[in-house]
């Protein structure tokens, strides 16, 4: 929309957005939240910066294909259950590592992994419904 | 380049604020997320300036809070006298700032301050229409405007 | 302290609540929607501000009030961006403003660039 | 505080015997098909590699389900729960043979598809995600066969219907769309009962797990919610497998697509209905099973009937054969009503014939449309001529789909029509003898008029006016993409006909573990009881 | 509560039933829409209700507060929605484009894949 | 006798089937000599079953076979006794001749070598049907008779006529094929077995059984449709379009007479009952009239032969359903006669009609000069056909008299006479078509007349020298094969005593001096009696044969109907009775258990509950009532915004936060594509349609919430998430139970999820990127040849 | 239970009751309109009383995990009032009919009222 207020504005907005959204991906394990959520909220942000520049810099901006981006985010889904073959334990037991860095315990899982996975997914595919749509209109 | 970086550094903190831990790995994944945010909106934001004369900005928001409760507060009178009698209008108010951030900025005060909703800028960037919830005088408006917030974001940004 | 503080908590959660009856109301009681966008984007953005920042004192958390601030200060940002792409939207579109609407410095502008 | 605490549950709560490699081929197919999928979707915008790579993991989805098929028939009911979960905590896949064979022989199909579409679908079906869609449909399929959950059934549904939906709108053609949009419409209206039972169903037994609700039903006295559930269930996946009044969907759509999608529709759409109907009424729920098992007979009865006076009423040969579809799940149905071990087995029987021969007959239609030019069948004629082997294989495929020996077909009717008059549905019997001949007519005349017939209808006896197009016109790739399927399918059919030992002992195995899941209920929760 | 709970989804239900039921296309979706929202509810009552305590242990413990919501059914939910929902997206988008190429929004008019006049089977040999 | 383990039986019976495979190879190369080489196939079989015939005459069985399903009890096993023997050398022995005929017949023909194996593919099933044991086996051979059947009758298949009499054949006899199905899987049954020499040594246990009736009346579906007996019969003379050797070989020799041969097999457990002496006489002896008289009137030589057949086949149902013993050996005795004349004069005509051209018995004639070796075997053919001394025809037809003629009861006088009617006019045309188109005056014909080669008169000369070598050597006849055929049928030992000059002057010389006088009377005033049939048939106006066409035309027309009416193509239509099902679906069971769920007093529910309740109902409604879609849209946002703050009073925050999130979006991407919809304000509905749907939503609503109200009435078994809750942080470390649910306990369903996210946004993209099927095709078809994939159209932008 | 707690659960209260009543209003407004930029205003208006009723059960109920749902739910509904304002404009520029009458049936209507 030619609106030099929204155009100003939705940047900062998306950055801010994407985020929140990972935040609310990371703690997902802990509080209401999660992959899905996470990536409905950067969604809305895409969806922001789509109607306010326009597509194509959005498009750009992801580098990737969204769609490119959503089957990547499913392979790594499928991805992270595969690890516990080699330890001897069923298809996505969540396996976790603890590594310290710079003092912090920080907790890795595969089910971190998974989550990334439909934070992925969600981002790339409705994305790409949204500009693709959003694209139909401005032809 | 530094003002990406600053705009990076403010990312950090929003994200240390969001997450509510200031330790430094916080941080410092803060730090890359927010570059990861900068890198999705390089285009927008490559051409922009960074802020400085951070406390006039805390001025302005000071006023801002304190108009956006008066607002609310003449709304809230307007809304519960039996009767209500307005004068509505749209007016147009002539920018001074001419900055793509600086128009925006002051059009969104003016929206949350009282009585005064920014519709449209025209396509010059000279003109700003505001609607005034209740406009006996335009010229009376112009003139607050001009002398409450544009002032203070020139202050602030320039 | 505690019961300062919780007696704070209930006033300006009953403060939010009450700017956002009074945004309602303004939504009811006013003439186009124009005017009802006053009463939205100010008393309504206020309201639900004072009642998360209720909650973040409420919490006397450093994460919760940090995020509730956060938050609030998200909402100030968009509230008029919104309120201006409605109004905006509205108005090119042909959603003319009521007839007490005296002076119409946009419609002339519009006018004179057409012609 | 946790390690210890942890240390403790992880005893209560998980497996904790190491888990064989085995057991992984249980998730194995779901795993290649969508990892495939989702590199094709990565890699879609080079066309020219589509093929080749998801024929890479269809490949491996047909080795991982042989290997599958014969764990299973060696060491019994195979399960694995996911995330290490005790069942029925979490989500467990327990692989009995009625899933194994029904896996493999989906997956034997996909591939034949898959190498068909190498030349029936174009760049842009390439482009906009074919084999993409093919391989998520097998993870559909696959996961709806393999999984021991009845909402992660559900969710498999959901992944098999989404990707059809993606096959069938591949094109854009008003008639697809008009197709598509019906096909969507009624087929969401049927996963949404199954989730709505689903959801019932949780609420009445409080658990998910296929072989604790068979334990836990048992305990619950027969009543109004147990009752509404199964029937709900009945509606709900009876509208998958197109029973009658709700197939309306399968009619509406199956012509529209390009060949080879209606072809892999055909073959699995239904059939997946089909198995979840013998997964929850006789597995799960039987009394309540037993207890409609009259109304289950009448509506397979109608179902075979009335499919196949639709195939009789068709000019398309598409049409036609997607009718028949409708009245083969008649067949299986009738299998379900009678409800004893060889009726059962009949149904499974009907079920794996039924894959296989509506997929070939409707490839080998494809043939035909690229050769005469089209589907009518008052437009076809002079075949016989253009292409004597393609005559040969459609007649197997009829004399199949009809019931004739020695092909496929012959066997699970022979089982279903002997089961109904030990069980004195003789009702049952005539109609599904009655359905044979009316198929022998439907599918006897198609070929006739397509093969026979020297010219199109309106063309003078005797004539020779067939317009036959050789293969290479309509060609780009290779001929040998799309008889090597065909080829492939119509040996399968022969084979199961004139050897079908193997077979009778696989269904036959299948339906006891269906009948009684006594085996199926140890292996899933024995490590939790 | 369930039994309040469910005349509301009963209500839902009646409603979406009825908008399905239409001919227009953009009514047929609004009803596919509010009975996801019915299918949701159906679910999350019948793992049964309690009010306002969420299934999230806290920092302190090992497990959920007593009388907190039952986690599953909202699980399951969760899965239900954003299943319907990308149904939801494609119908919609299919319904957009077939009322694009055919012209009309009146599914009752879409007849292009059964067209009215189906032609007669032929009667010779 | 073993080879490689393999019994040569096995190997006999698969011969066929190898030789089939071969043939179209032969031909290609051999063209019509393959014939010489083919027929060394059945000969052999043939030669191997002599080697049976003197065990089997001093009365051994063999049962010899193989296990082939073990699960199911079906062997592939075999069954030699007399009858079977019989049988088994007149399709192998006659095949031979079939196999050189056909050479010479269709000599030149392009589809040559798929005639030969379709021929020795039928060979291969007959052989199968009459030494099948195992019922099963049976049944799939006798289908296959029935498939070979239709790919020989519809040879010339570009013939409309020969795809009619193809197809009716495949119907009538295919679905006569499901009905013995039927009556074999009931026998099975009720007699415990699976093998049919296991089920003859049980002996009488049926007769006295409530399966009796239905089992006989289903087998007998079987044999009479295949044996065209009336009202069946009508397929038989339409078969006559097939070439031929078809029509000299499956259509008089042998598969005809597998009906016949069941009824024989058959009869030691189902004969000799009051109702099997009533059905089949009656069937016969109709089948007999009706096909000599429809013979008579005839003027193609091929159709006169063909309604004879059709006589002969009720004449010896009629035979075997008398059940005495001089009945059954009469019928064995006519038999093996018929299949030797029959298919010679088969042949006859077929060379006729290649040496001429034409085949209508009123345009030949003078021909024996032209083809004397043809004309010789004709002659001595129609002489046993016409049952004269000294062919076997002569010593079938006085047996059988004996048989009918037991002057005991009225209704054998009855058969008798049908039987000397029917023999007479068998007698007319056997004279019809044997001595009318070779003496008389020449007549021009289409092709100028000449004799056959070698293949084509090699096999009416065998067989007819045959029949009078039999009828000669009556007693030798009679000891090796009518005699343990006979007593294999009666299953108990016969002393047969065959002579061809009649013992005794007894009725049946009598009876055989009337036929022949009233043949002769017929005869000199065959064209009255011909106008007379045609008078009688033309008033009657109709057949089984057009009643076959209206069947069809009448099942293809009731199918278009009742289709027509239920995939009636209206998509609110299709929804409706979704719907309405749905309904009952639920309705049912609570009325059927007659529990309503107990309505407690009003739920406490707190005001600000109260509120967003009625937030929601009223969103609801908005929607309902929207003037427009856009109204409704806004609306929709209501309920939506409404069930995520239910969510929320009831502990669900993952959820409401979701369902924000989710119902937002879908209102955005609604806005989206509304943007170009056309949102006219209209309900097309009428308002006695609203009414309907109304109803059907307020109950479906109801039940539904009823049901649910009974679900949630029962006590709750939580036992799933009290596990959840338990283990969520101490194992899978994660605060969030339903998180922790979603990607890990659970997290299998996530996974499908995110499968169904995916291909979404791939079907989207589709969806909206395919915009011009034609275009893009062309395009990418194009490309597909140069080998480059084509540029992104649009999205290109991004890579 | 301390005054403190007491005091607040009372407040709580108190505010749920007026922002129920705030939300009927709202949906009042949605349900008449005249104009879609009226409904969409309310919408938006709404989706701010949901924050502040979030952020009330967030009190009464001591878990603070609900802030993040309030500002989701802000994102969110900035994004559907966006995206609105965009249909909008687009109905209106293609010249769709109906947004003509629905504006001139809401001039109408306050033209009546005057
Ligand atoms: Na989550
Ligand atoms: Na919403």
């Amino acid at each position: 929309m030619s609106t030099i207020i929204l155009r100003t504005i939705a940047p900062y907005l998306t950055a801010l957005m994407v985020l929140f959204s990972i935040f609310v991906l990371l703690r997902g394990h802990n509080e209401p939240g999660g992959g899905f959520i996470g990536g409905l909220i950067a969604v809305s942000a895409f969806a922001i910066l789509g109607i306010a520049s326009g597509v194509a810099p959005v498009r750009r901006a992801l580098v990737f294909h969204p769609m490119h981006i959503s089957a990547f985010g499913l392979f790594m889904g499928a991805f992270a259950g595969l690890p516990s073959y080699f330890a001897h334990v069923p298809f996505m037991t969540g396996l976790w590592v603890s590594p310290t860095i710079l003092g912090v315990k920080v907790d890795l899982s595969t089910p971190l992994v998974f989550d990334i996975g439909v934070y992925l997914v969600v981002v790339g595919s409705i994305t790409s419904i949204a500009l693709a749509l959003e694209e139909r209109e401005s032809d | 380049m530094s003002g990406l970086f600053l705009i990076n550094l403010l990312l950090t903190f929003a994200w240390g604020a969001v997450t509510g831990s200031f330790s430094a790995i916080n941080l410092l994944f803060g730090f890359v997320l927010g570059g990861f945010g900068l890198f999705l909106i390089r285009e927008q934001v490559g051409t922009s300036r960074y802020f400085s004369r951070g406390w006039k900005v805390l001025v302005l928001a000071a006023i801002f809070v304190y108009e956006l409760v008066l607002s609310a507060v003449r709304v809230a009178r307007i809304v519960i006298s039996p009767t209500i009698v307005l004068r509505p209008g749209i007016i147009a108010y002539p920018l001074t700032v001419d900055r793509d951030f600086e128009i925006t900025m002051l059009a969104n005060l003016i929206t949350l301050t009282p009585g005064t909703l920014s519709v449209d800028v025209s396509e010059d960037r000279k003109t700003l229409f505001v609607h005034c919830i209740d406009v006996p005088d335009p010229d009376e408006t112009i003139t607050e405007i001009r002398d409450s917030f544009e002032r203070r974001i020139l202050e602030a940004f320039r | 302290m505690n019961d300062v503080l919780d007696v704070i908590v209930g006033l300006v959660l009953i403060g939010g609540a009450v700017f956002s009856l009074i945004a309602s109301l303004g939504l009811i009681r006013l003439k186009d929607v124009y005017m009802r966008m006053h009463a939205a984007s100010k008393a309504g953005t206020l309201g639900s501000g004072l009642m998360l920042l209720a909650l973040a004192i409420h919490a006397a958390e450093l994460s919760v009030v940090t995020r509730a601030v956060a938050g609030v200060v998200f909402f100030l940002l968009t509230a008029p961006v919104s309120a201006h792409l409605l109004a905006r939207s509205a108005y090119l579109v042909g959603y003319k403003p009521c007839d007490d609407t005296k002076i119409d410095a946009l419609k002339e502008h519009l006018s004179d660039n057409k012609s | 505080m946790a390690g210890e605490n942890t240390a403790l549950a992880i005893g209560k709560a998980m497996v904790t015997a190491p888990v064989p490699a085995a057991d992984w081929l249980v998730i194995a197919p779901l795993i290649v098909t969508m990892m495939g999928g989702a590199l094709c979707v990565m890699t879609r915008k080079r066309t020219e590699y589509q093929p080749q790579i998801a024929f890479v993991f269809l490949t491996a989805l047909v080795a991982v389900n042989i290997a599958l098929l014969s764990h299973v028939t060696n060491s019994g009911v195979v399960v694995m729960v996911m995330g290490k979960w005790l069942a029925p905590f979490g989500i467990a896949f327990s692989v009995d043979t009625t899933s194994a064979i029904l896996s493999l022989v989906a997956s034997i199909v996909a591939w034949c598809v898959g190498l068909y579409g190498i030349v029936d679908v174009n760049n842009t079906g390439r482009r906009y995600g074919f084999y993409p869609f093919l391989l998520l449909l097998m993870t559909g399929v696959c996961g709806s066969f393999l999984t021991g959950d009845i909402f992660n059934l559900y969710v498999w549904f959901e992944v098999l219907l989404i990707s059809s939906f993606g096959l069938l709108i591949l094109g854009n053609e008003k008639i697809q769309l008009d197709g598509a949009l019906k096909y969507a419409i009624l087929n969401f209206t049927a996963t949404t009962l199954f989730l709505i039972a689903t959801g019932l169903l949780y609420g009445l037994i409080g658990t998910l797990n296929m072989a604790d609700i068979a334990v836990k039903v048992k305990t619950l006295p027969d009543g109004a919610p147990l009752g509404a559930i199964t029937a709900l269930y009945l509606l709900a996946f009876g509208m998958k497998a197109a029973a009658f009044p709700v197939n309306f969907w399968l009619p509406a759509s199956y012509h529209t697509p390009r060949i080879v999608v209606s072809a892999v529709f055909a073959g699995l759409l239904t059939k997946v209905g089909v198995y979840a109907l013998l997964r929850t009424l006789v597995m799960l729920l039987p009394e309540g099973r037993s207890a409609m098992a009259e109304i289950i007979a009448i509506i397979a009865v109608v179902t075979m009937l009335t499919g196949v006076m639709g195939a009789l009423a068709q000019t398309d040969i598409r049409k036609a054969l997607g009718y028949l579809v409708i009245s083969g799940i008649g067949s299986m149905l009738a299998g379900m009503a009678i409800g004893t071990g060889s009726a059962v087995a009949g149904t499974l029987f009907y079920a794996v014939h039924s894959i296989i021969v509506m997929t070939a007959l409707y490839l080998v239609t494809g043939l035909i449309g690229r050769m005469g030019g089209s589907f009518d069948i008052r437009e076809l004629g002079g075949l016989y001529k253009g292409s004597p082997v393609l005559a040969g294989l459609f007649l197997v495929l009829c004399f199949a789909v009809s019931g004739l020996p020695p092909f496929s077909g012959f066997w699970p009717k022979v089982i279903l029509v002997e089961s109904s008059l030990k069980e004195s549905y003789y009702w049952v019997a005539v109609a599904i003898l009655l359905t044979g001949f009316l198929t022998t007519l439907s599918v006897g005349r198609i070929w006739i008029y397509a093969f026979w017939r020297g010219g199109p209808e309106s063309a003078p006896d005797n004539s020779e006016e067939g317009k036959i197009i050789p293969l290479s016109e309509s060609l780009t790739g290779s001929q040998a993409a799309l008889w090597i399927p065909i080829a492939l399918l119509v040996s399968l059919v022969v084979v199961i006909g004139v050897a079908p030992e193997a077979m009778f002992r696989i269904v036959g195995q299948g339906a006891v573990g269906l009948i009684d899941p006594s085996a199926y209920i140890s292996q899933v929760l024995g490590g939790a009881k | 509560m369930e039994v309040g709970l469910s005349v509301l989804i009963g209500i839902f239900f009646a409603a979406s039933i009825y908008l399905i039921l239409s001919k227009q296309i953009i009514r047929i979706l609004l009803g596919i829409a509010i009975i996801g929202n019915a299918v949701n509810l159906l679910i999350f009552t019948s793992g049964r209700l309690s009010r306002e305590i969420p299934p999230i242990i806290p920092l302190d413990q090992d497990v959920p507060a007593l009388g907190s919501a039952n986690p599953l059914p909202q699980a399951l939910v969760l899965t239900a929605i954003v299943i319907s929902f990308s149904l939801f997206a494609f119908l919609l988008v299919l319904a957009f484009r077939a009322y694009q190429e055919l012209g009309t929004d009146n599914v009752d008019e879409m007849r292009v894949a059964e067209p009215a006049d189906q032609p007669k089977p032929p009667m010779g040999y | 006798m073993a080879l490689g383990g393999v019994d040569p039986l096995l190997i006999a019976v698969a011969a066929p089937f190898v030789a089939a495979v071969a043939a179209p190879f032969l031909a290609r190369i051999l063209h019509h000599n393959a014939a010489w080489l083919l027929a060394i196939v059945p000969a052999l079989i043939f030669y191997h079953f002599t080697g049976y015939v003197a065990d089997v005459s001093a009365g051994q069985r063999f049962a010899i076979g193989t296990d082939w399903i073990p699960t199911y009890s079906v062997r592939f096993s075999f069954y030699i006794d007399g009858l079977s023997t019989l049988f088994a050398m007149l399709i192998s022995g006659i095949g031979a001749f079939i196999v050189l005929y056909s050479g010479g017949y269709l000599k030149g023909h392009p589809d040559l070598g798929r005639f030969f194996s379709f021929i020795l593919l039928f060979m291969g099933s007959m052989m199968g049907v009459v030494l099948a044991d195992n019922l099963i086996t049976l049944f799939i051979f006798w289908e296959l008779t029935s498939i070979t059947s239709f790919l020989l009758i519809g040879f010339n298949h570009k013939s409309e006529r020969s795809r009619r009499a193809a197809i009716q054949a495949l119907v009538v006899t295919g679905g006569g094929g499901l009905v013995l199905l039927a009556g074999l899987l009931l026998l099975s049954y009720v007699s415990g077995q699976t093998e049919m020499s296991a089920i003859l040594q049980q002996g009488n246990f049926l007769k006295d059984s409530d399966w009796y009736l239905p089992i006989l009346i289903l087998i007998l579906g079987g044999a009479f449709t295949k044996s065209a007996q009336f009202p069946f019969h009508f397929w038989l003379p339409n078969a006559m379009e097939a070439p031929t050797p078809v029509s000299a070989y499956l259509h008089s020799a042998t598969m005809v007479k597998a009906g016949v041969y069941l009824l024989m097999r058959v009869h030691p457990i189902f004969g000799d009952t009051a109702i099997w002496s009533t059905i089949l006489p009656l069937f016969g002896g109709a089948t007999l009239l009706v096909g000599t008289i429809l013979a008579v009137r005839q003027t193609d030589m091929k159709l006169m032969l063909a309604y004879t057949t059709v006589a002969s086949l009720g004449l010896l149902v009629m035979l075997t359903g008398i059940s005495t013993e001089k009945a059954i050996e009469g019928a064995v005795l006519y038999l093996l006669a018929h299949s030797l004349f029959k298919g010679a004069l088969f042949m006859v005509v077929g060379t006729i009609d290649h040496g001429t051209g034409t085949r209508d018995v009123t345009k030949v004639g003078g021909l024996w000069r032209a083809m004397p070796l043809t004309f010789t075997f004709a002659f001595l053919a129609s002489w046993s056909m016409a049952g004269l001394p000294p062919a076997i025809g002569f010593i079938a037809k006085e047996i059988l008299y004996e048989g009918t003629w037991v002057a005991d009861q009225w209704h054998n006088v009855l058969i008798t006479a049908v039987a000397v009617v029917g023999n007479a006019l068998m007698f007319v045309i056997a004279f019809a078509v044997a001595f009318k188109p070779f003496l008389g005056a020449k007549v021009e014909t289409p092709k100028t007349a000449h004799e056959g080669s070698p293949l084509l008169w090699l096999g009416p000369a065998a067989l007819s020298v045959c029949g009078l070598v039999a009828a000669i050597m009556a007693h030798t006849t009679g000891e090796l094969f009518i005699r343990p055929m006979a007593s294999a049928i009666a299953n108990h030992p016969l002393d047969t005593d065959l002579h061809l000059v009649p013992t005794q002057w007894k009725a049946p010389v009598n009876l055989s001096i009337t036929t022949v006088v009233l043949g002769i009377v017929i005869y000199l005033n065959l064209d009255r009696v011909r106008k007379l049939i045609a008078g009688i048939l033309t008033s009657i106006g109709w057949g089984p044969d057009q009643g076959f066409d209206q069947a069809i035309r009448g099942i293809v027309r009731l199918s278009a109907f009742v289709t027509g009416k239920i995939q009636f193509g209206r998509m609110e239509g299709y929804m409706t009775v979704t719907i309405a099902v749905m309904v009952l679906t639920l309705f049912v069971p609570l009325y059927a258990f007659n529990e309503w769920p107990t309505m407690p007093e009003m739920p406490d529910f707190a005001f600000y509950e109260w509120s967003i309740f009625a937030i929601a109902v009223v969103g609801l409604i908005a929607v309902l009532m929207a003037a427009n879609g856009l109204v409704a849209i806004v609306s929709l946002g209501i309920q939506g915004f409404a069930v995520a703050l239910i969510f929320m009073l009831f502990g669900a925050p993952d959820l409401s936060f979701t369902q924000f999130m989710v119902e937002t979006l879908s209102v955005v991407i609604l806005a989206l594509v509304m943007t170009r919809l056309n949102l006219a304000p209209r309900d097309h509905r009428r308002r006695s349609q609203k009414i309907l749907d109304g109803f059907l939503a307020i109950t479906g609503g109801s039940v539904l919430g009823l049901t649910l109200m009974a679900v949630t009435q029962v006590q709750f078994n939580d036992e799933l998430s009290v596990f959840f809750n338990e283990y969520s942080r101490v194992i899978a470390h994660g605060r969030n139970v339903v998180n922790v649910i979603l990607v890990d306990f659970r997290g299998v369903d996530t996974l499908g999820e995110i499968a169904v996210v995916m291909v979404t946004g791939l079907a989207v993209l589709a969806l909206i990127r395919i915009t011009t099927p034609k275009a893009v095709e062309e395009e990418t078809e194009k490309a597909d040849v140069i080998k480059t994939p084509i540029p992104e159209q649009k999205e290109g932008v991004a890579s | 239970m301390t005054f403190g707690e007491t005091f607040i659960d009372i407040c709580v209260r108190i505010s749920l009751v007026i922002l129920a009543v705030s939300f009927v209003i709202c949906v009042v407004r949605i349900v008449i309109g005249p104009t879609l930029p009226d409904r969409i205003l309310a919408l938006d208006m709404l989706v701010a009383l949901g924050i502040g009723f979030i952020a009330a059960i967030g009190v009464k109920t001591n878990f603070y995990l609900y802030l993040d749902i309030a500002i989701s739910l802000g994102l969110v509904g900035f994004l559907a009032t966006v995206a609105f304002a965009r249909f909008i404009l687009n109905r209106g520029l293609v010249k769709d009919q109906m947004i003509i009458e629905d504006a001139d049936g809401a001039a109408q209507e306050r033209g009546g009222g005057q």
